[in-house]
Protein backbone atom coordinates (compact mmCIF):
# COMPACT_ATOMS: atom_id res chain seq x y z
CA UNK A 1 0.00 0.00 0.00
CA UNK A 2 0.96 3.32 -0.50
CA UNK A 3 -0.11 6.58 1.21
CA UNK A 4 -1.68 9.40 -0.55
CA UNK A 5 -1.91 13.13 0.91
CA UNK A 6 -5.07 14.65 0.32
CA UNK A 7 -5.98 18.38 0.72
CA UNK A 8 -9.13 20.72 0.27
CA UNK A 9 -12.12 19.17 -1.17
CA UNK A 10 -10.28 15.73 -1.80
CA UNK A 11 -9.19 15.54 2.08
CA UNK A 12 -13.40 15.90 2.51
CA UNK A 13 -14.29 13.21 -0.01
CA UNK A 14 -12.08 10.83 1.64
CA UNK A 15 -12.38 11.41 5.00
CA UNK A 16 -9.16 12.78 6.08
CA UNK A 17 -5.33 14.41 5.25
CA UNK A 18 -4.45 10.92 3.70
CA UNK A 19 -5.67 7.62 1.78
CA UNK A 20 -4.18 4.16 1.04
CA UNK A 21 -4.05 2.76 -2.36
CA UNK A 22 -2.38 -0.42 -3.26
CA UNK A 23 1.00 0.27 -5.05
CA UNK A 24 2.23 -2.05 -8.14
CA UNK A 25 6.49 -1.63 -8.73
CA UNK A 26 6.77 1.13 -11.67
CA UNK A 27 2.97 2.47 -11.28
CA UNK A 28 2.34 4.54 -13.10
CA UNK A 29 0.67 8.36 -12.12
CA UNK A 30 -2.17 7.16 -14.45
CA UNK A 31 -2.49 3.69 -12.93
CA UNK A 32 -2.69 5.49 -9.45
CA UNK A 33 -5.54 8.28 -10.38
CA UNK A 34 -7.83 5.08 -11.37
CA UNK A 35 -7.21 3.15 -8.54
CA UNK A 36 -8.74 6.85 -6.56
CA UNK A 37 -11.31 7.14 -8.98
CA UNK A 38 -12.05 3.39 -8.10
CA UNK A 39 -11.95 3.77 -4.36
CA UNK A 40 -13.74 7.16 -4.67
CA UNK A 41 -15.63 7.87 -7.84
CA UNK A 42 -16.47 11.57 -6.60
CA UNK A 43 -13.73 12.62 -8.11
CA UNK A 44 -15.11 12.24 -11.53
CA UNK A 45 -16.98 15.17 -10.50
CA UNK A 46 -14.66 17.19 -9.76
CA UNK A 47 -13.65 20.08 -12.42
CA UNK A 48 -10.13 18.01 -12.66
CA UNK A 49 -7.74 16.16 -10.84
CA UNK A 50 -4.41 16.32 -10.97
CA UNK A 51 -1.39 14.20 -8.86
CA UNK A 52 1.80 16.06 -7.28
CA UNK A 53 4.93 13.79 -7.09
CA UNK A 54 7.73 15.34 -4.89
CA UNK A 55 6.57 19.54 -5.32
CA UNK A 56 6.07 18.29 -8.77
CA UNK A 57 2.80 18.28 -10.75
CA UNK A 58 3.29 14.78 -11.97
CA UNK A 59 2.61 13.50 -16.32
CA UNK A 60 0.43 10.48 -16.08
CA UNK A 61 3.14 8.53 -17.59
CA UNK A 62 5.67 9.11 -14.65
CA UNK A 63 6.53 5.92 -12.39
CA UNK A 64 5.82 5.87 -8.72
CA UNK A 65 8.62 4.90 -6.32
CA UNK A 66 7.50 3.42 -2.80
CA UNK A 67 9.57 7.01 -1.26
CA UNK A 68 7.94 9.40 -3.36
CA UNK A 69 5.31 11.90 -1.82
CA UNK A 70 2.56 11.40 -3.47
CA UNK A 71 -0.04 13.99 -3.27
CA UNK A 72 -3.83 14.34 -4.96
CA UNK A 73 -3.95 18.15 -6.11
CA UNK A 74 -8.18 18.97 -6.88
CA UNK A 75 -8.94 22.51 -8.59
CA UNK A 76 -7.19 24.82 -6.87
CA UNK A 77 -8.65 28.29 -6.23
CA UNK A 78 -5.73 30.37 -4.06
CA UNK A 79 -5.67 34.17 -4.53
CA UNK B 1 16.88 37.05 -8.69
CA UNK B 2 17.86 34.24 -6.23
CA UNK B 3 18.24 37.35 -3.52
CA UNK B 4 15.66 39.54 -5.27
CA UNK B 5 12.43 37.40 -4.93
CA UNK B 6 10.76 36.88 -1.43
CA UNK B 7 7.88 34.31 -1.05
CA UNK B 8 6.11 33.42 2.40
CA UNK B 9 2.94 31.85 3.04
CA UNK B 10 1.66 32.84 6.55
CA UNK B 11 -1.19 31.82 9.07
CA UNK B 12 -0.85 35.67 10.53
CA UNK B 13 -2.21 39.24 8.67
CA UNK B 14 -0.02 39.87 5.46
CA UNK B 15 1.38 43.49 5.38
CA UNK B 16 1.60 45.22 2.45
CA UNK B 17 4.53 47.75 3.88
CA UNK B 18 6.62 44.73 4.05
CA UNK B 19 6.39 44.11 0.85
CA UNK B 20 6.79 47.22 -0.64
CA UNK B 21 10.25 47.50 1.84
CA UNK B 22 11.28 44.04 0.34
CA UNK B 23 10.49 45.32 -3.55
CA UNK B 24 12.48 48.97 -2.80
CA UNK B 25 15.09 49.31 -5.25
CA UNK B 26 17.19 52.50 -5.93
CA UNK B 27 16.87 51.75 -9.82
CA UNK B 28 13.07 51.13 -10.11
CA UNK B 29 10.77 53.40 -11.64
CA UNK B 30 7.71 51.63 -10.82
CA UNK B 31 6.16 49.50 -8.55
CA UNK B 32 2.99 47.49 -9.09
CA UNK B 33 1.16 45.83 -6.03
CA UNK B 34 -1.86 43.42 -6.68
CA UNK B 35 -3.56 43.02 -3.39
CA UNK B 36 -6.65 40.11 -3.28
CA UNK B 37 -8.95 40.74 -0.66
CA UNK B 38 -11.91 38.55 0.58
CA UNK B 39 -15.29 39.53 -0.61
CA UNK B 40 -18.54 39.98 1.16
CA UNK B 41 -20.27 38.02 -1.22
CA UNK B 42 -19.62 35.36 -4.31
CA UNK B 43 -22.92 35.41 -7.08
CA UNK B 44 -24.85 37.44 -4.53
CA UNK B 45 -24.33 35.35 -1.64
CA UNK B 46 -22.89 36.57 1.50
CA UNK B 47 -19.95 35.31 2.09
CA UNK B 48 -19.31 34.90 6.49
CA UNK B 49 -15.64 34.11 6.29
CA UNK B 50 -13.50 31.88 4.59
CA UNK B 51 -10.51 29.56 4.82
CA UNK B 52 -7.41 28.72 2.90
CA UNK B 53 -5.64 25.57 3.07
CA UNK B 54 -1.91 24.99 1.34
CA UNK B 55 0.36 22.05 0.08
CA UNK B 56 2.97 24.39 1.90
CA UNK B 57 5.88 23.18 0.05
CA UNK B 58 4.99 22.65 -3.24
CA UNK B 59 2.53 26.14 -2.89
CA UNK B 60 6.20 28.00 -1.63
CA UNK B 61 7.46 26.10 -4.67
CA UNK B 62 5.12 27.14 -7.47
CA UNK B 63 5.45 30.45 -6.18
CA UNK B 64 8.87 30.67 -6.70
CA UNK B 65 8.53 29.07 -10.17
CA UNK B 66 5.89 32.23 -11.15
CA UNK B 67 8.75 34.93 -9.51
CA UNK B 68 11.70 33.01 -11.66
CA UNK B 69 9.43 32.53 -14.68
CA UNK B 70 8.45 36.14 -14.42
CA UNK B 71 11.62 37.52 -14.19
CA UNK B 72 12.64 35.67 -17.70
CA UNK B 73 10.15 37.30 -19.61
CA UNK B 74 10.34 40.88 -17.69
CA UNK B 75 13.35 43.06 -16.39
CA UNK B 76 12.29 42.61 -12.67
CA UNK B 77 14.58 43.76 -10.06
CA UNK B 78 12.48 42.31 -6.90
CA UNK B 79 9.13 40.35 -6.13
CA UNK B 80 7.35 39.21 -3.38
CA UNK B 81 4.63 37.23 -3.22
CA UNK B 82 2.90 36.03 0.12
CA UNK B 83 0.09 34.02 0.30
CA UNK B 84 -2.28 33.52 3.80
CA UNK B 85 -3.83 30.32 5.03
CA UNK B 86 -6.21 29.80 7.59
CA UNK B 87 -9.29 31.63 8.33
CA UNK B 88 -9.78 34.99 7.24
CA UNK B 89 -12.71 37.41 7.32
CA UNK B 90 -14.22 39.65 4.87
CA UNK B 91 -11.51 42.46 4.10
CA UNK B 92 -8.75 40.60 5.21
CA UNK B 93 -5.56 40.42 2.52
CA UNK B 94 -4.97 36.79 0.96
CA UNK B 95 -2.84 37.50 -1.47
CA UNK B 96 -0.16 40.73 -2.03
CA UNK B 97 2.02 40.37 -5.26
CA UNK B 98 4.99 43.15 -5.69
CA UNK B 99 6.73 43.56 -8.72
CA UNK B 100 9.80 46.28 -8.80
CA UNK B 101 11.20 47.19 -12.42
CA UNK B 102 13.03 50.58 -14.04
CA UNK B 103 9.52 50.77 -15.98
CA UNK B 104 5.97 50.84 -15.17
CA UNK B 105 4.35 48.60 -18.22
CA UNK B 106 6.70 45.82 -17.40
CA UNK B 107 5.55 45.71 -13.49
CA UNK B 108 1.99 45.82 -14.63
CA UNK B 109 2.03 43.25 -17.18
CA UNK B 110 4.74 41.24 -14.39
CA UNK B 111 2.25 41.36 -11.57
CA UNK B 112 -1.03 40.49 -13.65
CA UNK B 113 0.78 37.25 -14.84
CA UNK B 114 2.08 36.48 -11.29
CA UNK B 115 -1.44 36.67 -9.72
CA UNK B 116 -3.34 34.86 -13.00
CA UNK B 117 -0.63 32.23 -13.04
CA UNK B 118 -1.07 31.68 -9.12
CA UNK B 119 -4.56 31.13 -9.42
CA UNK B 120 -4.19 28.39 -11.79
CA UNK B 121 -1.36 26.65 -10.68
CA UNK B 122 -0.52 27.20 -6.57
CA UNK B 123 -1.59 24.16 -4.50
CA UNK B 124 -3.69 26.59 -2.54
CA UNK B 125 -7.55 25.90 -1.88
CA UNK B 126 -10.29 28.48 -1.16
CA UNK B 127 -13.49 27.16 1.20
CA UNK B 128 -15.78 30.19 1.27
CA UNK B 129 -18.51 29.98 4.37
CA UNK B 130 -21.99 31.08 3.83
CA UNK B 131 -25.24 31.76 6.08
CA UNK B 132 -25.97 27.83 5.38
CA UNK B 133 -23.32 25.80 4.21
CA UNK B 134 -19.77 26.15 2.90
CA UNK B 135 -18.05 25.45 -0.69
CA UNK B 136 -14.61 24.73 -2.25
CA UNK B 137 -14.10 27.04 -4.48
CA UNK B 138 -13.41 25.94 -8.31
CA UNK B 139 -14.34 22.32 -7.46
CA UNK B 140 -17.10 21.57 -9.23
CA UNK B 141 -17.96 22.60 -12.93
CA UNK C 1 -18.52 58.08 -7.41
CA UNK C 2 -17.65 61.51 -4.93
CA UNK C 3 -16.83 59.78 -1.78
CA UNK C 4 -15.16 57.15 -3.53
CA UNK C 5 -12.37 59.23 -4.79
CA UNK C 6 -9.73 60.43 -2.94
CA UNK C 7 -7.15 62.81 -4.45
CA UNK C 8 -4.19 64.66 -2.96
CA UNK C 9 -1.02 66.54 -3.40
CA UNK C 10 1.50 66.63 -0.28
CA UNK C 11 4.61 68.65 0.00
CA UNK C 12 5.07 65.16 2.71
CA UNK C 13 5.93 61.49 2.52
CA UNK C 14 3.08 59.68 0.88
CA UNK C 15 1.66 56.78 2.64
CA UNK C 16 0.73 53.55 0.91
CA UNK C 17 -1.21 52.43 4.09
CA UNK C 18 -3.38 55.32 4.11
CA UNK C 19 -4.52 54.90 0.09
CA UNK C 20 -4.78 51.41 0.84
CA UNK C 21 -7.28 51.85 3.85
CA UNK C 22 -8.77 54.64 1.84
CA UNK C 23 -9.92 52.06 -0.92
CA UNK C 24 -10.72 49.09 1.30
CA UNK C 25 -13.68 47.80 -0.26
CA UNK C 26 -15.63 45.08 1.59
CA UNK C 27 -16.78 43.95 -2.20
CA UNK C 28 -13.30 44.44 -3.44
CA UNK C 29 -12.20 41.11 -5.15
CA UNK C 30 -8.73 43.51 -6.14
CA UNK C 31 -6.98 46.41 -5.06
CA UNK C 32 -4.08 47.21 -7.77
CA UNK C 33 -1.06 50.14 -6.21
CA UNK C 34 1.17 51.56 -8.61
CA UNK C 35 3.80 53.38 -6.73
CA UNK C 36 6.23 55.64 -8.76
CA UNK C 37 9.71 56.16 -6.73
CA UNK C 38 12.67 58.23 -8.01
CA UNK C 39 15.13 56.28 -9.52
CA UNK C 40 18.95 56.71 -9.08
CA UNK C 41 19.44 57.48 -12.87
CA UNK C 42 18.30 58.65 -15.70
CA UNK C 43 19.61 57.15 -19.23
CA UNK C 44 23.13 56.61 -17.21
CA UNK C 45 23.50 59.77 -15.55
CA UNK C 46 23.37 59.45 -11.46
CA UNK C 47 19.65 61.59 -9.87
CA UNK C 48 21.14 63.45 -6.79
CA UNK C 49 17.42 64.27 -6.13
CA UNK C 50 14.03 65.67 -7.59
CA UNK C 51 12.37 68.30 -7.25
CA UNK C 52 8.21 68.33 -8.58
CA UNK C 53 6.41 71.67 -8.79
CA UNK C 54 2.67 71.33 -9.39
CA UNK C 55 -0.33 74.20 -10.16
CA UNK C 56 -2.09 72.61 -7.46
CA UNK C 57 -5.75 73.74 -8.31
CA UNK C 58 -5.46 72.11 -11.72
CA UNK C 59 -3.63 69.16 -11.15
CA UNK C 60 -6.08 68.55 -8.42
CA UNK C 61 -8.66 68.63 -11.17
CA UNK C 62 -7.32 66.95 -13.37
CA UNK C 63 -6.10 64.13 -11.48
CA UNK C 64 -9.94 64.23 -10.07
CA UNK C 65 -11.15 63.89 -14.20
CA UNK C 66 -8.80 60.80 -14.54
CA UNK C 67 -10.37 58.93 -11.44
CA UNK C 68 -13.96 60.34 -12.66
CA UNK C 69 -13.57 59.09 -16.54
CA UNK C 70 -11.06 55.75 -15.24
CA UNK C 71 -14.82 55.11 -13.19
CA UNK C 72 -17.02 55.44 -16.38
CA UNK C 73 -14.36 52.74 -17.94
CA UNK C 74 -14.35 50.61 -14.85
CA UNK C 75 -16.37 49.11 -12.41
CA UNK C 76 -14.44 51.02 -9.83
CA UNK C 77 -15.42 51.02 -6.16
CA UNK C 78 -12.93 53.48 -4.63
CA UNK C 79 -9.57 54.94 -6.43
CA UNK C 80 -6.99 56.64 -4.38
CA UNK C 81 -4.26 59.68 -6.35
CA UNK C 82 -1.82 61.03 -4.54
CA UNK C 83 0.72 63.03 -5.62
CA UNK C 84 3.96 64.51 -3.69
CA UNK C 85 5.61 67.59 -4.22
CA UNK C 86 8.69 69.49 -3.19
CA UNK C 87 12.05 67.78 -2.87
CA UNK C 88 12.40 64.33 -3.09
CA UNK C 89 15.45 62.03 -2.85
CA UNK C 90 16.47 58.53 -5.21
CA UNK C 91 14.01 56.11 -3.48
CA UNK C 92 11.17 58.10 -2.20
CA UNK C 93 7.74 57.97 -3.64
CA UNK C 94 6.59 60.46 -6.01
CA UNK C 95 2.70 59.08 -6.90
CA UNK C 96 0.66 56.50 -5.69
CA UNK C 97 -2.13 55.49 -7.36
CA UNK C 98 -4.96 52.69 -5.99
CA UNK C 99 -7.56 51.00 -7.57
CA UNK C 100 -10.43 48.64 -6.08
CA UNK C 101 -12.68 47.38 -8.33
CA UNK C 102 -15.04 43.38 -7.88
CA UNK C 103 -12.48 41.51 -10.53
CA UNK C 104 -9.06 42.68 -10.51
CA UNK C 105 -9.11 42.62 -14.14
CA UNK C 106 -10.61 46.06 -14.29
CA UNK C 107 -8.32 47.04 -11.44
CA UNK C 108 -5.14 46.17 -13.57
CA UNK C 109 -6.38 48.07 -16.67
CA UNK C 110 -7.94 50.98 -13.93
CA UNK C 111 -4.51 51.28 -12.72
CA UNK C 112 -2.15 51.64 -15.52
CA UNK C 113 -4.92 53.77 -17.41
CA UNK C 114 -4.93 56.51 -14.77
CA UNK C 115 -0.49 56.49 -14.50
CA UNK C 116 -0.65 56.84 -18.26
CA UNK C 117 -3.11 59.62 -18.12
CA UNK C 118 -1.37 61.54 -15.38
CA UNK C 119 1.97 61.36 -17.15
CA UNK C 120 0.35 63.25 -20.53
CA UNK C 121 -2.44 65.63 -18.38
CA UNK C 122 -1.90 66.62 -14.86
CA UNK C 123 0.10 69.91 -14.63
CA UNK C 124 3.18 68.86 -12.47
CA UNK C 125 6.85 69.05 -13.25
CA UNK C 126 9.97 67.13 -12.79
CA UNK C 127 13.50 68.42 -12.17
CA UNK C 128 15.91 65.96 -11.96
CA UNK C 129 19.57 67.14 -10.02
CA UNK C 130 22.60 65.34 -11.39
CA UNK C 131 26.51 65.98 -10.21
CA UNK C 132 26.55 68.67 -12.74
CA UNK C 133 23.06 70.14 -13.28
CA UNK C 134 19.52 69.88 -13.26
CA UNK C 135 16.88 69.32 -16.24
CA UNK C 136 13.04 69.97 -16.40
CA UNK C 137 12.03 66.30 -17.84
CA UNK C 138 10.40 66.33 -20.98
CA UNK C 139 10.81 70.16 -21.91
CA UNK C 140 12.79 69.70 -24.72
CA UNK C 141 13.06 67.07 -27.64
CA UNK D 1 -1.88 94.20 -19.37
CA UNK D 2 -2.70 90.80 -18.08
CA UNK D 3 -0.67 88.31 -15.70
CA UNK D 4 0.55 85.01 -17.15
CA UNK D 5 1.23 82.36 -14.31
CA UNK D 6 4.35 80.61 -14.84
CA UNK D 7 5.70 76.83 -13.61
CA UNK D 8 8.14 74.45 -14.37
CA UNK D 9 11.22 75.41 -16.81
CA UNK D 10 8.42 78.64 -17.76
CA UNK D 11 9.14 80.27 -14.75
CA UNK D 12 13.04 79.77 -15.49
CA UNK D 13 12.29 81.27 -18.80
CA UNK D 14 10.03 83.80 -17.55
CA UNK D 15 12.66 84.55 -14.42
CA UNK D 16 9.69 84.50 -11.96
CA UNK D 17 6.07 82.72 -11.38
CA UNK D 18 4.52 85.42 -13.63
CA UNK D 19 4.94 87.72 -16.74
CA UNK D 20 2.99 90.75 -18.12
CA UNK D 21 1.22 90.25 -21.91
CA UNK D 22 -0.43 93.03 -23.15
CA UNK D 23 -4.05 92.57 -22.95
CA UNK D 24 -6.74 93.70 -25.89
CA UNK D 25 -10.60 92.91 -25.29
CA UNK D 26 -11.62 89.42 -27.00
CA UNK D 27 -8.23 88.41 -27.42
CA UNK D 28 -7.71 84.48 -28.11
CA UNK D 29 -5.66 81.59 -26.59
CA UNK D 30 -3.81 81.85 -29.91
CA UNK D 31 -2.82 85.32 -29.89
CA UNK D 32 -1.50 84.77 -26.04
CA UNK D 33 0.40 82.00 -27.36
CA UNK D 34 2.01 84.50 -30.05
CA UNK D 35 2.57 87.43 -27.38
CA UNK D 36 4.59 84.97 -25.25
CA UNK D 37 6.21 83.69 -27.64
CA UNK D 38 7.40 87.13 -29.40
CA UNK D 39 8.41 88.20 -26.04
CA UNK D 40 10.74 84.93 -24.83
CA UNK D 41 11.17 82.90 -28.13
CA UNK D 42 12.86 80.52 -26.15
CA UNK D 43 9.72 79.14 -25.91
CA UNK D 44 9.60 77.78 -29.35
CA UNK D 45 12.52 74.75 -28.37
CA UNK D 46 9.58 72.98 -26.00
CA UNK D 47 8.00 70.27 -26.93
CA UNK D 48 4.89 71.73 -26.28
CA UNK D 49 3.28 74.98 -25.03
CA UNK D 50 -0.29 74.65 -23.67
CA UNK D 51 -2.67 77.34 -22.13
CA UNK D 52 -4.82 76.54 -19.02
CA UNK D 53 -7.95 79.18 -18.54
CA UNK D 54 -9.53 78.83 -15.33
CA UNK D 55 -7.99 75.68 -13.97
CA UNK D 56 -8.34 73.88 -17.73
CA UNK D 57 -6.73 73.53 -20.61
CA UNK D 58 -7.83 76.00 -23.37
CA UNK D 59 -8.85 75.44 -26.94
CA UNK D 60 -6.51 78.03 -29.16
CA UNK D 61 -10.04 80.13 -30.19
CA UNK D 62 -11.08 80.24 -26.74
CA UNK D 63 -11.49 83.93 -25.61
CA UNK D 64 -9.97 85.37 -22.85
CA UNK D 65 -11.52 88.02 -20.41
CA UNK D 66 -9.75 90.20 -17.94
CA UNK D 67 -10.95 88.14 -14.99
CA UNK D 68 -9.38 84.61 -16.20
CA UNK D 69 -6.68 82.38 -14.50
CA UNK D 70 -4.08 82.23 -17.38
CA UNK D 71 -1.40 79.68 -16.80
CA UNK D 72 1.37 78.62 -19.23
CA UNK D 73 1.38 74.80 -19.11
CA UNK D 74 4.94 73.66 -20.48
CA UNK D 75 5.46 70.03 -21.38
CA UNK D 76 3.98 67.97 -17.76
CA UNK D 77 6.11 65.34 -16.31
CA UNK D 78 4.25 64.32 -13.06
CA UNK D 79 4.47 60.55 -11.80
Amino acid sequence: MMKVLTFGIAKDIVGGPEMDIPYSEGMSVLALKKAVLEKYPQFEKLNSLAIAVNNEYADDNLQITPQDEVVLIPPVSGG
Amino acid sequence: MENCIDIQISDKPLSEQTCLEFVAHPGAGGIVNFIGTVRNQTQGKAVIKLEFEAYISMAISEMRKIAELASQKWPIQKMAIHHRVGTLAVGEIAVIISVACPHRKAAFEACSFAIDTLKETVPIWKKEFFENGAVWIAAHP
